[in-house]
């Protein structure tokens, strides 16, 4: 579903990939590696359009992405290294804007999506005072909710416990079963069994 | 076409074509500066009523004509710098705002010193020429004052081209409503366009002389800033290596 | 041509019909103007040419120790 | 899919709701604009003179500036906090317009920090001793001139999102800009008080604000993107 | 060890040095609170009266009211960057005397964005008018004036060094306690406009600055310790 | 040289640590161990006087640290997750400045630590052109210059390559043969016999 062709990006002269070329189609998951500073985020950004210092071509569906935004955002789902959660919005009201964004939702959803993360009890309580493994959870809560076909998900696993790790890697099978595809970096070795790997640098 | 534009848009190929031009402009400028010089200072008769202070008039005339240049200039390289992607645009536009921050300058403070003689003060407020001239320097010093704000230099170049772009419709508006402003307090602006009228066809040829002098000057020096700034961002390249080597 | 000059003397030349500070004023300014954004630009180049060199020359002699080790 | 997708204007009530959402929650969003105007002003009489004479004639010259400071101080915060955590992002992959969502947050930004300023005025007019007939005017100049503040702020906001320290940087940027809007805000006023009507400048301001309401988001949304690179 | 352990005197002296050197390689440290003052002045123009009667009354007023805005705004970044990239903690540790570390920096702030704006003062007193006799006092009281601000200015922001957007409460913060500054400073302007001494008003000036100078770091050092805490 | 003795350390009503004892002494390394949040940097910054919301008492040879803060501050270095690095300045020109605020240097240590830790070619070029790797090497050019007896390190090897952190677990060991100690958090197993493990949470 998503094709990035012959990519190359420099930042201040130092070249970071040239001639990368990925291919990921449905019911793949696809785990980027690199060392620190590889260019694996800026690959996520320049594959989500949020970064437009590369050359070379992506296409979504065998069409150029820039020809359909609206199409493609719709169905790309991207949570950075920076989740997109307010400090002091609760769990609920974050849930409620970021989803509206993309689809439409009823708060039901959005409180069945907590508890599934592990958050019940905290759903109305302001993010700050949510401790760091938690405040990810929140963000990740909206994979459970999003329709969207593609993931991509930067270092999502950072901050979580061994509990919740194991049941994030569910959700990427669930999601490549259910016909999606999702791009992943981590440090940590996935327990996936289908699991493709893309090395940079 | 395409071909052309994209050429004209590669630095090495700038910086060759420019390297040719520069003695010519450099010349030429030269050869203007001195005869618009020596003109105005030493063959201009005194006007018949401002004396010989219309020595100031020819410099300040032509470098105030020449400072509404700017804003125009960085639209366009703005424009192209966001639609085209063009690096060398905002090579130019980086240097046009700092030699433009310069025009303005010298535009208020010879202004200033021509109004000490007219007025009999250095600066009016009730004047809407030098309102609008101070806050294009105003504009501008935010433009210089963004780009060494922002470290990354692509970031850079894009915001400091939309700034161009929105500021120069701003200097338009600001240079209306000033006006308007200004005739709504006084009726008579003590800069009045009428006055030269007066003056003899001498004094508007060295006018015109300077005027064409001062641009050739503004090319000149933003040429030359222009490879500066090629030699600096493209120093990996292995043309500049070379070049250097050879230098 | 000679006759067209404007003034008798030098001293009247200098004394611009009384307002000396405010032309040549105007004069410095501008000579300083366009000298600086003439000269500064240049100057900058010979300050850039000799960075490029010290640095090549320091990556030159990285590279050669790299390639000893 | 399609049919739980939403549309452009639930989106954009989702995000109008949030962001005042959050101001609320802050409150120092709400209070700080309006605590700002009213010391600033106060400083006039110290500074200047405390004779009613004398601060009835700067009287409207002297809230517009003062408005016009407040607001660009606290534009300072409209991208800031959803660029640190992440939420800006976000909003750029939404598949709707990022013209509507980004006024949606001027509306709201407005709402919380101009209208206060533009409701407490009259207060601050009583005490600099302005005229009560030009009570009507400076309000409705007020309020014509405040959101057209606000989208020009958010340019200038957005390109300088990723910055450290902007509060300088913005002024420079912004202020420059906004002496159409200081002119003629305070000839309105000033020609109330001559018994002339305001409605000429009134409308030219209105025009101003149609135009800033359909191009400022564009750029705002153009900025944005360029900053989030 | 001891040997080669610094007296205070050098690390206040390589504080100074860094500040110093950071502000010139940034540039917009310097420019910026020099441009918003004569931008700020130069909107009164043409917000209140662009004639130069009425601008004679005002200017002494409106200078100090822009300069106080100005120092206040340029306060932002005194700890905030430092804060960010962990040099503060350093600065913490150090063996010597905090106090006379923040004086370091709060001269070198002042030398960045107090002197230049009170050196461009007259040439804006001339713009709006002031007349020529009060340009010494106002030179000086500014001079006093600023270094004072300065100093309050650290005690908030070293207060406020972890909070996100802080411009507006600063502003609430130190724009009160300002105003006996304001006061004398435009109280010794206006006595000299009427060929009176202002010389009472400006040695209070001095014993506040005296006051400021032994107590405002040593608030500023145990508020610094409070917000890295 | 530093003891702590019943430290108890609160954050939002939830304990960190109580009860805590620790003991490090002349020529020793010791490594604090524990998960994410489990308070590992809060205690580090309150053994360097940072932080004082705790209860208990902290020792330098035998006394009480606040009594003797000058002594204890000129034998401490500490480097945090910030290391005091300004962007703006260049390596030489950060090293000049933090290391005068301890002790005398002159720029020919200056220049020969940097050289050590790899940043030969970079000393004159400004801090946010490096890399975050390098950014990391300034700082430990720092560990090169001190004198000083106790070096509070919080996960120095961050961002590291593998000859990184060879070299400073080189550091590290000859501060502890020089009669230094050392206290230093990662989560990197370290690759140094004589280390004391001291696990929190
Ligand atoms: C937009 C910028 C400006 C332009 C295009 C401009 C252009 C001109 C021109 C064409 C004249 C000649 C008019 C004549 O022959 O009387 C002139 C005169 C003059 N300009 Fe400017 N000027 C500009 C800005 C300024 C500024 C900023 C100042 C003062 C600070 C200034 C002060 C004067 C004075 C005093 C005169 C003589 C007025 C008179 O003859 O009555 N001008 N300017
Ligand atoms: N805005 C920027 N300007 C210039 N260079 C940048 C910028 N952002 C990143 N870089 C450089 O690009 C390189 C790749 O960065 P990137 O964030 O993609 O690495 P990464 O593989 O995601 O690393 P990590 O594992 O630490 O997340 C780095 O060397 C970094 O210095
Ligand atoms: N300023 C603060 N206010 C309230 N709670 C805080 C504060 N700082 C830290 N905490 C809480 O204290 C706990 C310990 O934080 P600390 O930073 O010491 O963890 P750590 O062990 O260093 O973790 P890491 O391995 O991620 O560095 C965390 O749960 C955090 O939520
Ligand atoms: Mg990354
Ligand atoms: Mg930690």
């Amino acid at each position: 579903m998503l094709t990035a062709h012959r990519l190359f990006c420099a930042r201040d002269d130092r070249v970071l990939f040239k001639n990368l070329n990925l291919e990921l189609s449905e019911g793949q998951i696809m785990q980027l590696r690199g060392s620190n500073g590889s260019g694996k985020t800026t690959l996520m950004r320049i594959l989500c359009g949020l970064n437009d210092s590369y050359e070379g071509s992506i296409k979504w569906y065998g069409q150029e992405i820039a020809d359909q935004a609206v199409n493609f955002f719709s169905s790309l789902l991207y949570i950075g290294h920076r989740v997109g959660v307010s400090k002091v919005l609760s769990p609920v009201e974050n849930l409620r804007w970021s989803c509206s964004l993309k689809q439409r939702v009823d708060d039901e959803a959005i409180y069945r999506a907590l508890a599934e993360v592990g958050l019940r009890g905290f759903e109305e309580s302001p993010c700050y005072t949510l401790s760091a493994g938690q405040h990810q959870r929140v963000s990740l809560a909206r994979l459970i909710i999003s329709p969207a076909r593609l993931w991509v998900l930067d270092e999502p696993f950072t901050t979580l416990d061994a509990k919740g790790v194991a049941q994030l890697e569910n959700l990427l099978q669930r999601q490549a079963q259910a016909g999606g595809a999702v791009l992943v970096t981590t440090h940590h070795r996935l327990n996936i069994p289908e699991l493709t790997v893309l090395s940079l640098g | 076409m395409w071909l052309w534009f994209s050429k004209l848009g590669s630095p090495k190929w700038f910086y060759e074509l420019s390297g040719r031009w520069l003695p010519w402009l450099t010349a030429a400028m030269i050869i203007f500066m001195t005869i618009g010089l020596v003109w105005g200072l030493l063959f201009l008769p005194p006007d018949y009523q401002q004396g010989f202070t219309s020595r100031i008039l020819i410099v300040h005339v032509a470098v105030a004509g020449t400072s509404l240049a700017f804003f125009p200039l960085m639209f366009v390289a703005g424009t192209i710098t966001l639609v085209w992607k063009m690096k060398l645009a905002d090579m130019v536009a980086k240097n046009a705002a700092i030699l433009g921050a310069w025009f303005s300058f010298v535009t208020l403070a010879t202004g200033s010193l021509w109004g000490s003689v007219m007025w009999g003060t250095w600066w009016e407020w009730t004047d809407s020429r030098l309102v609008s001239m101070l806050f294009q320097l105003f504009l501008l010093i935010g433009v210089i004052s963004l780009r060494s704000a922002l470290e990354d230099s692509e970031t850079a170049a894009k915001a400091c081209a939309l700034l161009s772009i929105v500021g120069c419709i701003n200097v338009v508006i600001i240079k209306y409503s000033v006006e308007w402003w200004n005739t709504l307090h006084q009726a008579s602006s003590p800069i009045s366009t009428d006055s030269s009228s007066p003056n003899g066809p001498e004094f508007w040829i060295a006018t015109l002389i300077m005027i064409v002098a001062v641009y050739l000057f503004l090319s000149v020096s933003l040429i030359l800033a222009t490879r500066n700034e090629i030699l600096e961002r493209e120093r990996r390249s292995q043309w500049v290596r070379d070049l250097v080597l050879k230098s | 041509m000679l006759d067209a000059i404007q003034f008798a003397s030098f001293a009247e030349f200098l004394d611009m019909g009384g307002y000396a500070f405010n032309v040549w004023s105007v004069y410095a300014i501008f000579a300083i103007f366009i000298t600086a954004n003439l000269i500064l630009p240049m100057r900058k180049k010979q300050k850039i040419i000799r960075q490029l060199k010290r640095r090549m020359a320091v990556d030159a002699e990285i590279q050669s120790e790299s390639d000893e080790t | 899919m399609s049919a739980k997708q939403t549309t452009t204007s639930a989106a954009f009530l989702a995000t109008l709701k949030r962001d005042l959402l959050i101001a609320i929650k802050k409150k120092n969003d709400i209070v700080n604009p309006f605590m700002f105007f009213i010391i600033v002003v106060s400083l006039f009489p110290i500074g200047i003179s405390p004779e009613s004479d004398r601060l009835r004639e700067i009287a409207a010259g002297v809230i517009w500036i003062s408005v016009l400071l407040a607001s660009m101080l606290s534009m300072d915060n409209l991208y800031r906090s959803d660029y640190e955590d992440g939420s800006l992002e976000q909003l750029l992959l939404s598949p709707h317009p990022l013209f509507f969502l980004v006024l949606a947050k001027n509306i709201s930004h407005w709402l919380v920090s101009g209208l206060p300023v533009v409701l407490v005025s009259p207060l601050l007019a009583y005490m600099l001793n302005l005229p009560a007939q030009a009570y009507g005017t400076l309000i409705l100049t007020l309020l014509l001139g405040t959101p057209i503040m606000s989208l020009i702020g958010s340019i200038a906001v957005a390109l300088t999102v990723g910055l450290g320290s902007r509060g300088l940087i913005l002024a420079v940027i912004t202020l420059p800009m906004s002496v159409p809007v200081l002119i003629f805000g305070t000839l309105a006023v000033q020609s109330t008080l001559n018994s002339l009507s305001p409605l000429g400048y009134l409308s030219l301001m209105l025009v101003m604000l149609s135009v800033a309401i359909s191009l400022a988001p564009l750029a705002s949304a153009a900025a944005l993107r360029i900053s989030v690179n």
